[in-house]
């Protein structure tokens, strides 16, 4: 009984961890992985879905229905940015980062402005489970179910649906997707769109379980760059194993030598599955399975 | 001017930016035809190409295609009313499997043909061989092949092939032509193309064009497509 | 190898020139902007017109410039390492951090007496260049490329900054200096200048302008005629297509370490001067915010040419503070917007931009399109 | 003659696709030597394992009787090798000028250097293009750019892959009087081609790979003839 | 002289810390406002010169020098967090001038060109820390920020714990920006703990409540920084911040007629305020105190206005009650609340300690009157004995 509640325990642990760098990198996989855009307002796209999830629940909304509308929302401010600004700027990623910091600086600083400088969350919902002589909130086992279905969700789309197909080419040699018959600026459109619903999405699922204020967003920032990259090129082959790693890495850091080694060794494991594999994941699991 | 033709360009001109390449091209295809252009390097016939698929936008002149004009028209909307493009340089989408390089293929033909990948395997059974083979590592002729296998799926009416022989193995070279000889007649899809590959102009084309600077200078009979010579002359310096 | 060639000219007749001659004239060449008499004309007048500036102007503006100088070598280095290397460094800030704790540790504990500041800036520079080359090695040795340099970087600084943060306690300190945490270190004298009569203290005025002004312009030209130099060259082909200049011969990998070394030095100068403008040198300088900055102040600027990058350093700095001074809460979301704007109206950098209209006025040219 | 080049039981598979099975080959000095064969028969790989862009599963390669197997690509360029890719890998942003300094500038320098580079310029037509940026010239202009830079440096070995590819068959033929000058200086030669025309005009001997192995060799007259050359590559004589 | 008197404010109006000070800003006008309608200081108005110093250290660098060297003000209000503060700290004193520091942090300041009423560590834990062992028992687990205030804290609280007589089960130490806590929320249950302190700072901490709420920890909660600074009572969904016990030397709940009066003139002038929190009132006693010492030294010099602060009383009546400034340390005595978030996330006040002065820095040898070591001192290395 004592061991199978340490082995809950720290499979909780990994879980957590887990769920939260694939739900946190999810949107800027496709935005990044899929448009090579270095969406450095990813973080405002998960306030966005945060806030509206927490204005929405608020309002009387059904819990699962304000996440829904807070990804919606982001999905839609996505699209009208990608096309004000990112529509610019395909093929110039470095210039992707400047546009796209400075988009953050303005929702940012425009939510503070208009919204004030916090706002009230919503409480997490089911409450604890007890196993053994500790408890566990339920809703952190929703969350790391949402992570597995997301990476399902995803993978099935981009390489099982005509989509996925059409909107890695398009990304991949726009011009000849162009002259392919492809309407490249409807797939642009709705494949940052989906990023960006993603991050809503990822926002909506830690809204009740965060502080509501208008820098949010940058707590997820290192995590969810440093799981996409250490994924690698091919980001649905090589972020799911890139979380599971960085996860286990850093809740056993963490368990062992407390948080500071935990964020640390996170960053330190970074520097060092990059060398080590210098592809990232991808590159690495694509050789082993020819 | 008749409107039959398949393709119809009328003073075309057009380039980079502010740099012209084409000066006023002239030229029609009828309908089944295979035409092809030739000329030295860097006279402009892959910007033509270009600029009749869409990629390029040109400064004056008229391209009208199945006798609509389609000189201010997307690239895309021109595939899909059935413009196939071949570029030089193949460009397949290289992370993209075969298959999923020929399934982008589809999104052209969507609603005016079902996808016959039967046909395309025909034609080129590497194709099938290497479906999940990602692009980017096929050889280069197989690229091209993919290339051509890509714009078929789409059932084109007209096709823009930018010389498909070049780094093809002259078995292939000659496979192409016969396919490609086939599929017009077959689907009576109009070619155009352009090449340097002597055997593959006079085994191919019914009649052809020259350029020079942006123009086209000649216009070569079917009798003088298939003498080599006048062939040769005009593209010697 | 065979003597007759079919290219090589058969024995020309040797370049006589001095060395310094050869590096003097690299002071133009394809990988910098601006030549003839006209552009060193208008450098010239700049830098008088920077030269005589304090005469007209009061102790804090001047101060301020100081300041502003001190950032610009840190946006030089890195628009070496990313404009013509090719390498986006995400981490300038970690050789930053390091070189100015150096800076401090070293003249906390030595004092600043016999010009031993300066020494101190050396060593710390030396530093910030040396942790850069271990750096350089350890990523371009081990193949890693791209957005991984990035993430790599960024991982480094973001380590330091954790670590340096957390050694608040007693028990962090290296001989007298209190490393002291997130709050920062402080209490090291700024640099000084032996001087008969009693010792010159630098403070952030006319003085220590003057001196960073020199190592600016130093700097510059210095970076000038390396740029244009066969190394330059290289280093720039490198970013356009590694695999071929490797398969020309170059080792690759040593070139674009040694611009990161290069980068790294230049941010620790930066970083060393920093510490002793102020006097302070804390963790959050080597955070994402403050690593995200040189990028913006490059990219805004240009960064394909070194004469764009430090223009618009200087140009994003006063921008950037004016905002701050005159907008109030609103200065965020205009500085957004700038930044926005700049990216969609002037892609290859404002000053760039600029640079190049105005060159293209002059001289007619062929030159289409990227 | 001496040996320049010596590969023995060269392998290379990637996945399940093998590229170089069991190659054995060498190369005198001052040879002209094609390798033909089908599309994705391994040349472009075989030359890659050369220049040490992969590395080999098996085997050993000798150049100059130095055994640079595991050395790194640009040492075994520094002895003496150059090499034209299949698609042409011209520093896109350089100036024509820029690209051909680049790549002289490693044994080059000063008044030398500028001397090459303008002939090459010269020989290469692209003359009038010098200060333009290399990605926006016309694919074949970019070919000649790239047989420029392998060529002026005067190697050893020289390696081209298709060199003619997208040229006019007048051009073709001026590029192979070049050959024929360079190799008159004992540069040798080893290029991929698939035009017969162009293989007839400068291969003294012709090496045919078919699914990365060896599949025949000897006198460019000996493989039009040779009936398996003809099937698996050549096709039926002409209709 | 006779121009108004320039009143420099340097305060995070955005970026991390903007939650907690924009009141600052505000409480400072509303002073400014009462002064200047009632004459103003000795006279003269008060003029404020105010910077967006955006939560960024460099920007307290630049606006510090800009104030001192430029707009040449009389006095600056300035910084949030402390290393903002360490920041401006030497340029304060290259140029001489006098900055007052508004803030609750964790104390040791000995500098003379620096005043501070914020609350300090051996106000808030020698009352909190011996009522909390005594009321739920003696085994303390500490979760703090792994910084200067969190770290410096955890020292103070291990002290009192263990002259209370207490045992220490746990200390965490929990880096800036991390905002997951499943794993520290074990750690807490793994142990035997009466209370958890929580030493917590900034947004992405705070999620730590909601987090251990929603596991059921059920723990009581001791602070000395939440709801007197962030008000997360007020952010949170009830009932995650349930039995959070905080010592604070104000907030707008304070049920005396002088706080009333203070939340009603500061609601009246800036209606849409969130929260009026304790640096808001410290920052509007420190214009009173200012004004009271200019008056008093019949000029803004500082060696004049520190020659009063010497003479030991200098006390204010303000909305916290009665405070006074401490000569050696210019450190503020305060009245301390201890208040306790119920599960509606109500406020109570089981108990007040009345005049708590900021005791440690003079005890252990700072003493700004006799000289000035501009240094920051903690228990673990305190000033040098001489
Ligand atoms: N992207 C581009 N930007 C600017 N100029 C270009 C670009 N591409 C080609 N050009 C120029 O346009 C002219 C014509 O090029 P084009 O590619 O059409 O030639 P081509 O006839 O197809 O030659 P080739 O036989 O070598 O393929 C050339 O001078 C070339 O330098
Ligand atoms: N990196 C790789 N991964 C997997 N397969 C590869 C890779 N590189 C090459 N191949 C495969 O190896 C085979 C040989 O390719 P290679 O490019 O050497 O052919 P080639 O003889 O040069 O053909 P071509 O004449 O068409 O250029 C091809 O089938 C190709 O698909
Ligand atoms: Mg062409
Ligand atoms: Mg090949």
């Amino acid at each position: 009984m004592e061991l199978a509640a340490t082995l809950f325990s720290t499979a909780y642990q990994f879980g957590d961890a887990f769920a939260f760098l694939v739900i946190s990198c999810a949107g800027l996989a496709v935005i990044f992985g899929m448009m090579g855009v270095i969406n450095l307002a990813h973080g405002e796209f998960i306030m966005c879905g945060a806030y509206v999830t927490a204005a929405t629940a608020r309002a009387g909304l059904p819990l699962p229905l304000a996440i829904l509308c807070g990804a919606l929302v982001a999905g839609l401010v996505g699209m009208a940015l990608e096309r004000a600004v990112i529509r610019h700027l395909y093929h110039r990623p470095l210039d992707s980062i400047i546009a796209t910091w400075g988009v953050s600086l303005i929702a940012t600083q425009g939510v503070l402005i208009v919204l004030g400088s916090t706002m009230q969350g919503v409480g997490t919902p089911l409450g604890g489970v007890a196993v053994g002589d500790r408890s566990y909130s339920l809703y952190r086992l929703v969350l790391m179910g949402a992570a597995v279905a997301l990476l399902a969700g995803l993978y099935w789309l981009f390489y099982r649906t005509r989509f996925g197909v059409v909107a890695r080419a398009t990304i991949e040699r726009p011009q000849m997707a162009r002259a392919l018959g492809v309407d490249t600026r409807r797939v642009y459109g709705l494949t940052f769109g989906l990023g960006a619903a993603l991050a809503g999405l990822a926002g909506g699922l830690y809204a009740p379980t965060m502080t509501m204020v208008p820098t949010m967003g940058a707590t997820f920032m290192v995590e969810s760059f440093v799981t996409v990259v250490v994924g690698g090129a091919d980001i649905f082959v090589g972020a799911a194993p890139a979380a599971a790693i960085l996860a286990a890495i850093r809740a056993g850091l963490t368990a062992w030598y407390g948080q500071l080694f935990g964020q640390i060794g996170l960053l330190v494991a970074v520097i060092v599955v990059i060398r080590i594999l210098p592809g990232g994941l991808s590159a690495f699991i694509k050789r082993a399975r020819r | 001017m008749n409107s039959g033709a398949v393709l119809e360009v009328v003073g075309l001109c057009g380039g980079y930016g502010g740099e012209t390449v084409l000066q006023g091209v002239d030229l029609a295809i009828a309908p089944g035809e295979i035409v092809a252009v030739i000329g030295r390097n860097g006279v402009g016939k892959s910007t033509l190409m270009r600029t009749l698929a869409g990629l390029l936008r040109p400064t004056a002149g008229r391209i009208l295609f199945d006798g609509r004009d389609a000189t201010a028209e997307s690239a895309d909307r021109r595939a899909r009313a059935g413009v196939g493009y071949i570029p030089q340089g193949r460009d397949v989408f290289p992370s993209l499997t075969v298959r999923e390089n020929l399934m982008v293929g589809e999104v052209a033909g969507a609603g005016r043909s079902t996808p016959d990948y039967e046909a395309v395997h025909r034609f080129f059974p590497i194709l099938k061989e290497r479906a999940r083979q990602r692009a980017g590592t096929l050889s280069g002729g197989q690229q091209q092949q993919l290339a051509i296998g890509r714009a078929m799926i789409g059932a084109p009416k007209l096709m823009l092939l930018d010389e498909p022989s070049e780094g093809i193995q002259p078995s292939i070279v000659k496979d192409i032509a016969r396919n490609v000889r086939a599929l017009n007649r077959q689907t009576g899809v109009a070619v155009l193309l352009v090449e340097q590959n002597l055997d593959l102009i006079v085994s191919m084309a019914e009649r052809g064009y020259v350029m020079e600077k942006g123009r086209v200078v000649a216009s070569l009979s079917r009798e003088e497509i298939t003498s080599r010579d006048a062939v040769r002359r005009h593209l010697t310096i | 190898m065979n003597d007759a060639r079919t290219f090589a000219p058969e024995a020309a007749p040797r370049d006589r020139r001095s060395g310094l001659a050869v590096w003097l004239r690299r002071l133009e060449g394809p990988q910098t902007m601006g030549r003839g008499s006209l552009f060193w004309l208008a450098a010239g007048l700049a830098l008088l017109a920077a030269a005589a500036y304090p005469q007209f102007s009061d102790d804090y503006t001047v101060g301020n410039a100081a300041y502003f100088l001190v950032w610009t070598f840190m946006a030089m280095g890195l628009g070496v390492v990313w404009g013509y290397g090719g390498a986006l460094s995400f981490g300038q800030t970690a050789f930053f951090g390091l070189a100015g704790y150096a800076y401090g540790v070293l003249t906390i504990n030595v004092g600043a007496a016999y010009g031993f500041t300066w020494l101190a800036l050396i060593l710390s520079v030396a530093l910030g260049g040396a942790f850069a080359l271990l750096i350089g090695y350890f990523m371009f040795f081990g193949r890693i490329r791209g957005v991984f340099i990035g993430i790599v970087t960024l991982s480094v600084t973001l380590v330091l900054e954790t670590f340096m943060a957390q050694t608040a306690g007693p028990q962090w300190r290296i001989g007298e200096a209190r490393l002291n945490g997130f709050n920062g270190m402080s209490g090291m004298p700024p640099l000084t200048l032996p001087w008969p009569g009693g010792d010159l203290v630098l403070y952030p005025g006319a003085q220590l302008y003057y001196a960073l002004l020199a190592m600016v312009a130093l700097c510059y030209l210095g970076l000038r005629m390396l740029l244009n130099a066969p190394f330059g060259n290289v280093l720039v082909a490198i970013r356009e297509n590694p695999e071929r200049a490797e398969m020309l011969g170059y080792d690759v990998r040593v070139y674009q370490m040694l611009a990161f070394g290069l980068g790294g030095a230049l941010a620790g100068l930066s970083g060393a001067l920093y510490t002793a403008w102020g006097q302070y040198i804390t963790p959050s300088s080597m955070g994402l915010t403050s690593a995200a900055l040189p990028i913006v102040w490059v990219a805004v600027g240009g960064r394909r040419d070194i004469t764009a990058t430090l223009l618009g350093t200087l140009l994003v700095l006063t921008a950037f503070q004016q905002l701050t001074i005159y907008g109030s809460q609103y200065a965020l979301v205009a500085m957004g917007a700038l930044l926005l704007f700049t990216v969609l109206l002037a892609p290859d950098g404002v000053v760039y931009t600029a640079m190049e209209r105005l060159g293209r006025l002059g001289r007619p040219g062929r030159r289409a399109g990227r | 003659m001496t040996e320049i080049l010596r590969v023995a039981g060269l392998n290379k598979a990637f996945g399940g696709v093998t590229v170089a099975r069991d190659i054995d080959f060498a190369l005198e000095a001052g040879a002209m030597h094609c390798l033909i064969g089908p599309n994705g028969a391994g040349k472009s790989s075989f030359f890659r394992l050369l220049l040490g862009e992969h590395a080999p599963d098996s085997g050993t390669i000798t150049f100059r009787g130095e055994d640079i197997t595991r050395l790194r690509p640009f040492q075994r360029i520094r002895r003496g090798m150059s090499v034209k890719f299949q698609v042409p890998g011209i520093f896109k942003a350089l100036s024509v000028r820029q690209n051909l300094e680049v790549a002289f500038q490693n044994h080059l320098h000063g008044a030398d250097l500028a001397a090459t580079v303008e002939r090459v310029l010269d020989f290469a037509s692209l003359g009038d293009e010098a200060g333009t940026p290399a990605g926006v010239l016309s694919h074949g202009q970019q070919q000649w750019l790239e047989i420029g830079m392998a060529v002026g440096v005067e190697p050893q070995l020289l390696l081209l892959d298709e060199p003619t590819a997208g040229m006019s068959p007048d051009e073709t033929r001026r590029t192979g009087e070049m050959l024929h000058a360079l190799n008159a200086r004992g540069i040798t030669i080893l290029a991929v081609e698939h035009d017969m025309a162009f293989v007839e005009q400068i291969a003294k001997r012709v090496t045919v790979l078919h699914f990365g192995a060896i599949f025949a060799e000897g006198s460019i007259a000996e493989m039009i003839a040779h009936e398996g050359v003809q099937r698996i590559y050549l096709g039926a004589a002409d209709e | 002289q006779d121009g108004p008197i320039r009143i420099g404010v340097l305060e995070d109006q955005s970026g991390d810390f903007a939650a907690a000070t924009m009141v600052k800003v505000h409480a400072i006008e509303l002073a400014a406002k009462e002064i200047n309608d009632a004459g103003g200081i000795a006279g003269r108005p008060v003029e404020l010169v105010v910077y967006d110093t955006q939560s960024d250290n460099r920007r307290y660098q630049e606006f510090m020098r800009r104030v001192l060297q430029q707009d040449k003000v009389d006095v600056v209000f300035a910084g949030f967090s402390s290393a903002s503060r360490e920041a401006y700290r030497p340029i304060v004193n290259q140029f001489d001038g006098l900055a007052f520091y508004n803030n609750q942090y964790e104390g040791g300041v000995c500098d003379a060109n620096m005043i501070v009423t914020g609350a300090v560590p051996e106000q808030q834990f020698s009352t909190l820390i011996p009522w909390m062992m005594e009321t739920y028992g003696p085994k303390v687990y500490t979760l703090a920020a792994d910084y200067n205030f969190g770290q410096i804290s955890a020292e103070w609280v291990r002290q009192i714990v263990a002259e209370n007589g207490g045992e220490m089960v746990g200390e965490e130490f929990i880096p800036l920006g991390v905002s997951q806590f499943s794993q520290t929320i074990q750690n807490i249950q793994a142990t035997d703990a009466d209370f958890v302190v929580t030493l917590l700072v900034g947004a992405a901490q705070a999620s730590y409540y909601e987090q251990a709420a929603s596991a059921d920890v059920g723990l009581p909660m001791a602070s000395s920084v939440n709801v007197g600074q962030g008000y997360e009572h007020k952010r949170f969904t009830p009932p995650s911040l349930k039995d959070m016990y905080v010592t604070t030397n104000y907030i707008e709940e304070i049920d005396t007629p002088a706080s009333k009066a203070f939340v009603e003139k500061f609601r009246a002038m800036f209606p849409d305020e969130p929260y009026i929190n304790q640096e808001a009132a410290n920052s509007y006693i420190a214009m009173n105190l200012y004004k009271q010492m200019v008056e008093r030294a019949g000029s803004t010099d500082h060696d004049a206005i520190r020659a009063e602060l010497g003479k030991g009383d200098v006390c204010f009546d303000g909305p916290s009650g009665n405070v006074c400034l401490d000569p050696k340390s210019q450190h503020m005595s305060h009245t301390i609340f201890l208040a306790k978030v119920e599960a509606d996330h109500s406020i109570a006040f089981p108990t007040v300690w009345e005049n708590i002065a900021p005791y440690w820095l003079g005890d252990a040898g700072c003493d700004l009157t006799k000289n000035d070591p501009s240094a920051q001192y903690t228990p673990s290395s305190p000033p040098p004995a001489n």
